[in-house]
């Protein structure tokens, strides 16, 4: 672990930066959008973290995949540390997103595609980190749970395509596109990138400070249980 | 028939024995003795394949192994002879005629293994053994509260008909079988504290 | 290989082997639910659909901790991986064991039940097929969730937490289908999808199951 | 302070309750990175 | 008394005691049924009350099972019978602990989850009150089951299909307080009803818990 | 301290044993011989309390009898001082100062009960003995699959502490605990086929 040392606190503080940056730039000097009002100020908390939400997951998945080939302890940790940070993004992505529903839809709650993919994202999270949790031995833990953080992604790209199936949803297009016609104009568009790069950085941050501690934890873990036979 | 060379193993991420090395001829047993918590169970068990070393090789041949421990399998809504039967047809073996004689399981072979008593089941978990047909046994207190009578059935089976037919077996027990085999003490291949492997190791 | 599902079959018919009782299950769940939404039929009718389908899908749930659990805790299960059997068939069986003793009697009992909840006539035959082609995948699935959690005793509730996610693509095209049906739409589309998800569960599943079990008997 | 409208409170609420959620997650790890370096270093004088 | 609620908590707590679990299998059903009704809001929040109290009942349901049968299995159960702690008094504990891990989260979830059913605006704080006053009851009657079928492994199939039928009545007031609620009309009648029937749960189940339980240990 | 007259008693509604009697006074113990099947737990259960008997009487202190079998209620969940201190609360005694000494526990105090070997868990299930402070102790092959040495520990606590204080203790064991204790085989009081008692005795 000896690289991150120096790393982490210059990520934390980028990402402090950056968000500060992105965020007041958003919320004090960009206009309201013509048709949205002052809720298009949503997006810079919005977006990112609906991003990162499943960039998180996708992290995941490739650290299991490490540790299942490689059987690379740290990658294993790292997994383990980043779930958190991601069940917290999706939070943010899903409430940011409801309360953007109040105005645009009249209603905290649609049963909308995307919003929806969310919610059973969420879950998927929710599962791995309860598996994590109930196994006490850290290596079969691992073993289980990378299996799972697998198997999971197959079935949450199935579950996303069901739900496109099941309600077709009245949900905004994607921002970053790149279709031709910029459906979003660069006044919200770079703050919008500013807050993404700060999402960007604060999950490598706190996945950083997080697999720090998931590796001094099982240190510990391992000393005691070679004191105790001593 | 079976050789081990420099097996350690680990239970819990901890390593608990280190550099066991023997060899078992045809026809030959081996008892593991130790006191408790030193590592027969875990070294049967790895030698069984149910769990990795950490360091070292065994060999015996292909698919012969067998492990027996307490939990040895016992359904309770099944009765003895199902509870036989399904074993042997998982290896695809046939039900030798004898083995309930054998094991003093005729009165009960009707019984549920539910209604058994403790030493009825273990001599039930026993005769398993001499359904799967499998060469080289790993047992783990496999007379636990027997009663003297049937450790001698068990000892005459081991002898007369596993062994003679050239099979091993490897036996962790803490009682006198009254079997004819070299005993290892696994005292001296304890770990010492500070061994390495394990799945801790990285973390050391 | 046979041999593991017949005898999984007779222990589920002996006594407390819990035949039957995936069905029960599923009678009262679906009885419970006019109790909690009030009586209204034609409320009841729209709603039946997805009822009948997250009720059998509860049913399958309560019944997985059964298709490993037991083995495990008496020891088959290691002796089961020590034996000429391939843990992938091993799987294979018992989640075929546990559809002939849950979806199927599931499958056969859904119409009697649409009656209860006063399902569109036209929905009948759409609840029969797409129960038939979804219940195995269920199963599979569950299998799948059960082998994880087969080291924790009485891990039932976190079985289902990890499973009821991966149900939800069998769900939603299983429902579908009989609301299109009921609504009279071409429900097609959706037990294509379904047939699909359920081969591939079959396919792939199986080798999951088995390496999971095999690294939860280290 | 911009003039936010009538969404006053939902824009606000966004803002707040992201902001608590990220100031949380921060907090909590920190708290659990210090605890658990300063336990190895405990376990790591002793042994 | 006091110690074996401690123990129970504590046990609860502890990694694989799957306390939460029972919330996130809350989550997950009242998250399923619109994938299986479709996702109308009106027709959603007409059912709300219903499904959230069904999806709480059977999440108290599946935790029933560790209640005793871990205590059964490793033979704390026979101990405590042949320890001075009073076998009812034992039930109790057992039931209070039952509730604290999973009644209460229940309760304080409850109202999140109403969002997503986009449950009336008035409703919630009935909501809230009759699960208050509903889930004590679903504990107690709910080791009353467990300790019928304590002797039985894994009998937590067997343990819900008895269960239900008794948690009918509390179902349906608690319901139906929601559901007045949700209308504007006043449920005070539902919820006196309620916690009448909880009160009587606790003044005598106890003792009948207690007695099957020495039964079973027999 | 501990009197049984003509106690007969019944196992899945059959008749197993009748018309046992024996006592055991203050400070004695008694040891349980017969082979399996005998009736050895039936009798020990009844004794206990745990099924009724079928006839005869059992009498010794209320509140005073303590039941210990294989299934030791040891919770894998909870370290080994947690699982004795539970059991002292439960029945308002003190932990002893000495009790992990006693039975060789000190190093293993904040292990898990479920990363114990077989014979460290039974330790651990003996212990409880200790600290429940009972003075009539049913035991039911309290030895299985301990080494020689935890034998010794255990026995030299039951004659040096139990029995010493004026305990009682009735022991079904198959091995020999080196304890100056008289012995009683079951197999003369082994219910006749037709023997009547038990549940079915209404439709003979
Ligand atoms: C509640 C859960 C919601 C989730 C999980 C969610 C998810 C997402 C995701 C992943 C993106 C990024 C798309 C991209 O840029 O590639 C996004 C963008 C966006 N979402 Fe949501 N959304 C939710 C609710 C809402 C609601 C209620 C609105 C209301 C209008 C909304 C409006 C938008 C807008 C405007 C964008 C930016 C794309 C654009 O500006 O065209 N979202 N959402
Ligand atoms: N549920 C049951 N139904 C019918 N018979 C039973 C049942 N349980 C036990 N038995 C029979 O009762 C007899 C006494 O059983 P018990 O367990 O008391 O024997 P034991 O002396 O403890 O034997 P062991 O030394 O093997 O423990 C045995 O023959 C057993 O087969
Ligand atoms: N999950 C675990 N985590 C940590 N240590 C463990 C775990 N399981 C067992 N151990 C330890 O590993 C050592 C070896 O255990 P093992 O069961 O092999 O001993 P054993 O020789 O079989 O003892 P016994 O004769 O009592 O059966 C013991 O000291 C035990 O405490
Ligand atoms: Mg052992
Ligand atoms: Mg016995």
């Amino acid at each position: 672990m000896g690289w991150t040392r120096p790393v982490l606190p210059w990520s934390f503080a980028l990402a402090g930066v950056c968000l500060v940056v992105g965020l007041v730039w958003g919320f004090f000097f960009t206009p309201d959008d013509f048709r949205q009002g002052s809720t298009v100020k949503i997006i810079y908390l919005h977006v990112p973290s609906a991003l990162m939400a499943i960039n998180a997951w996708i992290m995941m998945v490739v650290a299991s995949l490490i540790w299942v080939i490689r059987r690379h302890h740290v990658s294993a940790l790292a997994a383990r540390a980043a779930a958190p940070v991601g069940v917290v993004f999706t939070l943010i992505a899903l409430f940011t997103g409801g309360i953007w529903g109040q105005p645009m839809w009249g209603t905290y709650w649609a049963w909308e595609p995307r919003l929806t993919s969310f919610l059973i994202l969420f879950l998927f999270y929710l599962g791995y980190i309860a598996l994590w949790e109930a196994i006490e031995d850290p290596d079969t833990a691992a073993d289980l749970t990378s299996v799972l953080c697998m198997v999971g992604s197959v079935f949450a790209i199935l579950s996303r395509y069901a739900v496109w199936f099941w309600n077709q949803g009245l949900h905004q297009g994607a921002t970053l596109s790149l279709d031709k016609e910029e459906n979003i104009s660069d006044v919200f568009w770079f703050p919008l990138l500013v807050c993404i790069a700060g999402f960007v950085l604060l999950f490598f941050a706190l996945v950083l400070m997080r697999t720090r501690t998931e590796i001094r934890a099982r240190r510990i873990r391992a000393l005691q249980a070679r004191a105790r036979r001593a | 028939m079976l050789r081990v060379r420099n097996l350690g193993c680990a239970r819990g991420g901890v390593p608990v024995l280190t550099d066991v090395s023997f060899e078992v001829a045809a026809g030959q047993a081996i008892i593991l003795r130790g006191p408790n918590g030193v590592g027969k169970t875990t070294l049967l068990r790895t030698l069984a394949g149910l769990q990795p070393p950490i360091e070292g090789e065994i060999d015996f041949p292909e698919e012969e192994g067998a492990y027996a421990s307490h939990a040895d399998g016992i359904k309770t809504a099944l009765t003895v002879t199902e509870n036989l039967k399904f074993w042997a047809d998982v290896h695809g073996a046939a039900l030798p005629a004898t083995i309930l004689e054998t094991f003093d399981l005729s009165d009960l072979r009707d019984r549920l293994g539910g209604t058994l008593s403790a030493g009825q089941k273990r001599r039930l978990g026993l005769a398993r053994l001499g359904v799967i047909g499998r060469k080289v046994l790993f047992l783990d207190e496999p007379t636990v509260s027997l009663d003297r009578f049937s450790v001698k059935l068990f000892a005459d089976w081991l002898q007369d008909t596993h062994l003679a037919a050239g099979g091993v077996a490897v036996i962790a027990t803490h009682i006198d079988l009254g079997l004819a085999a070299p005993e290892l003490d696994l005292t001296p291949f304890k770990s010492a504290a500070d061994a390495n492997g394990g799945s801790d190791e990285a973390f050391l | 290989m046979i041999a593991l599902l017949l005898r999984d079959l007779r222990l589920a018919f002996r006594a407390g082997g819990g035949f039957g009782l995936g069905l029960a299950f599923f009678l009262i769940v679906v009885v419970l639910v006019p109790f909690g939404v009030g009586p209204e039929t034609e409320l009841l009718s729209r709603i039946a659909p997805g009822i009948l389908w997250v009720a059998s899908l509860l049913a399958a749930l309560l019944s997985l901790d059964r298709i490993f659990a037991l083995d495990f805790e008496d020891g088959s299960l290691g002796l089961l991986a020590t034996s000429p059997l391939p843990m992938e068939g091993a799987a294979l069986m018992k989640a075929l064991a546990h559809w002939i003793t849950t979806g199927l009697p599931l499958t056969l009992a859904a119409p009697a039940l649409g009656f209860l909840l006063s399902l569109a006539t036209e929905a009948y035959a759409y609840l029969l097929i797409s129960l038939l082609l979804g219940t195995p995948a269920l199963s599979m699935i569950g299998t799948f969730g059960a082998a994880l959690t087969v080291g924790i005793r009485r891990g039932g509730l976190l079985l289902s937490l990890l499973v009821l996610p991966l149900y939800v693509p069998t769900l939603i095209f299983g429902a579908e289908a009989v609301r299109r049906g009921a609504e009279g739409l071409d429900p097609t589309g959706a037990l294509m999808l379904m047939a699909g998800i359920t081969a591939g569960c079959f396919a792939l599943l199986p080798f999951a199951t088995a390496a999971v079990l095999r690294i939860n008997l280290r | 302070m911009p003039d936010l409208g009538d969404y006053r409170i939902e824009v606000l609420s966004a803002y707040g309750v992201s902001l608590v959620l990220l100031l949380v997650l921060v907090w909590l790890s920190w708290r659990r990175y210090v605890k658990v370096r300063a336990a190895l270093e405990e376990v790591e004088k002793n042994g």
